[in-house]
């Protein structure tokens, strides 16, 4: 264990292929993992766009990371915080995003969901309780 | 139809270079004529060859100069931008004492005036940016 | 003059689509790309006022879409789906096109 | 006269400084301006900042480009459309804004305004009416 | 634990400053800079949602006032105004720094 | 106290990177210390030498080299976004078979893990961006 754990919040605010920013802050998230922080993701705005099913990619010719989200249970990376506002906003509910879950180890490797739907209140204090905070 | 294609942002951070390449493409397919890609703002750094992407995403400033040979394309990156960004062609380097050049194939360095040009001569002007 | 609009930018995080529609005028077309397309979709806070401008017809880029995971049946009524050649036919069909980046 | 004259509109929806769009407009509206096109600028939304009157960039260490515009009716650019919903929406008046004025050749090099305030739907007319439309 | 928020888009282009006036706790500071400076002007559509943040401090970065040509006369009640050191007291002061960007 | 910076955007397009600068100078002169500047996304293209901007206008990547110099900072550029964009040191160079390096005088290449070092050593991240 390293000297330091610190609570470490990587906020997504943007929406994925338009801009680079949710794949580069995915890149930051997969080599952060490797330093025992406690880590969290938080999706709020347009960020919630990024967990939508079914994205392809093959007509437009963009490289298609949307897997990647699938694979961050693998790195411990189990809380994703999505803000219930932003969802609604967009006519959107969970339905409409990709199953996201880890397998406890504590817990005889139960399958659990990473998706932690919040209110923005709620949300508002998990960011409160943040060491730092990564925009993106 | 004669299209001219301005493009203001640089590869991989927005898609605007991207939308402009399949514009372009469909357009081409499609039988019409680009006279000229002009690269705008930070447009300017689709013209580097100094990118190495992910060998699992796309090239994009290889897919611009291939695109450009296949149909012996006008790609003009702004002499003014390029100076403040850093794309730089053998007359540049010379010009403004730098050690190396960073163009790539296809592409050149050229004055605003062409961007107007393209909308005098064009008949359609289309803008991809942020 | 017939216009084509073009919209990249999500209507939840700019003012892009909102000044488009401030300016489109009856007869034009708004086609949304990249992150435009989010503004073609319906039961959102933005279907009412693209449901509103009356005379404009409007476009979504399935590419994008597609990018998205934006199945058809979550647009909007009245958007048409087009892909890249379908852009550049817009683009031939209109007099000029004003990009609202 | 070159043989075709279109009607060329710029359109500035930006801020000055937090973005260069609007500096690398001017520059490509002064190098237009040698073409001998019929030329407008439009400034919408938060494009009317760009007009400010009083910027003074020695604090932050921008470089300040404000005095170009007072410089446009020099370079015959003297078509300034501003929109007044945009102002009004920012809580400005015309005197916020920088004075731009030209001198009319034709009227015994009478001072005229180059700014022309109008409402959204006349400028609307204006940008229908357009050839081509440069967007920054 | 007090948070820095810093917003540096304009509130009429993007949605950065009403993002972050959800999050801003009591007791927070939001400092306003680059064209977040607008802001911070009264008599617009933004002032009232400015005024409404209870418990929150709000701050304006000067030289970037400066730049755009706003005077302090200009500016609605309760904004303060902070230099390059001011922003830096900021961050020192509040536990941490959240950028909308 | 010890500060960490990110840049997200390049230079002249966006003022991110102007006001990371005055941060960072006002900061040192207040007497704190800035463990890393952390140049991401179009932020790398701070790190290339290639620039020449107008002489009426300020050096956006020689003054980051100077004040880097006179403050011993540590100017990283990430690697991976560098690859997409074209920022290229000696070894880079030579790893992807390119002609010529353009990274800036003080500015070194290196991986995203010294982002997070950053965020866990020091004692506030500030991130500038678009």
């Amino acid at each position: 264990m390293s000297e330091t754990i610190k609570k470490f919040m990587y906020l997504n605010r943007r929406a994925p292929y338009g801009t680079i920013y949710a794949w580069e802050s995915l890149e930051v998230v997969l080599i952060g993992a490797a330093f025992d922080q406690d880590v969290s993701l938080a999706f709020i705005g347009d960020g919630v766009y990024q967990l939508l099913e079914g994205q392809d990619t093959s007509e437009s010719g963009m490289k298609n990371f949307s897997t990647t989200y699938k694979a961050l249970g693998d790195y411990d990376v189990t809380k994703l915080y999505v803000e219930k506002e932003s969802l609604e906003e967009r006519g959107l509910t969970l339905d409409d995003l990709m199953p996201l879950t880890w397998e406890d180890e504590d817990d005889d490797w139960a399958e659990k969901d990473s998706i932690r739907l919040v209110s923005r209140d709620e949300l508002a204090d998990v960011l409160d309780d943040q060491d730092i905070v990564y925009s993106f | 139809m004669k299209f001219a294609i301005q493009v203001n942002e640089g590869p991989y951070q927005h898609q605007a270079t991207d939308s402009a390449y399949q514009f372009a493409k469909a357009a081409l397919d499609a039988g019409h004529e680009i006279m000229r890609v002009f690269f705008y703002h930070d447009g300017v750094n689709n013209g580097t060859n100094l990118t190495t992407p992910p060998q699992d995403d796309r090239n994009i400033v290889n897919r611009w100069s291939e695109l450009g040979k296949a149909h012996d394309l006008d790609l003009v990156v702004c002499v003014a931008a390029a100076q403040r960004r850093g794309i730089v062609d053998e007359g540049e380097m010379q010009r403004n004492g730098k050690d190396a050049q960073n163009i790539a194939d296809g592409f050149r360095i050229s004055g605003l005036g062409q961007l107007i040009e393209a909308g005098i001569q064009s008949e359609r002007l289309v803008v991809f940016g942020d | 003059m017939s216009t084509l609009h073009t919209v990249n930018k999500s209507p939840f995080e700019k003012n892009s689509l909102a000044d488009c529609l401030g300016y489109a005028k009856e007869g034009s077309a708004v086609l949304m790309y990249e992150d435009g397309v989010y503004g073609a979709m319906k039961g959102n806070a933005v279907a009412e006022k693209v449901a509103a401008a009356s005379g404009v017809k409007f476009y979504a880029l399935g590419p994008d879409l597609k990018a998205r995971g934006i199945s058809e049946e979550k647009l909007a009524e009245g958007i048409e789906v087009v892909d890249y050649a379908g852009f550049v036919n817009l683009a031939v069909e209109n007099d000029k096109v004003s990009a609202w980046v």
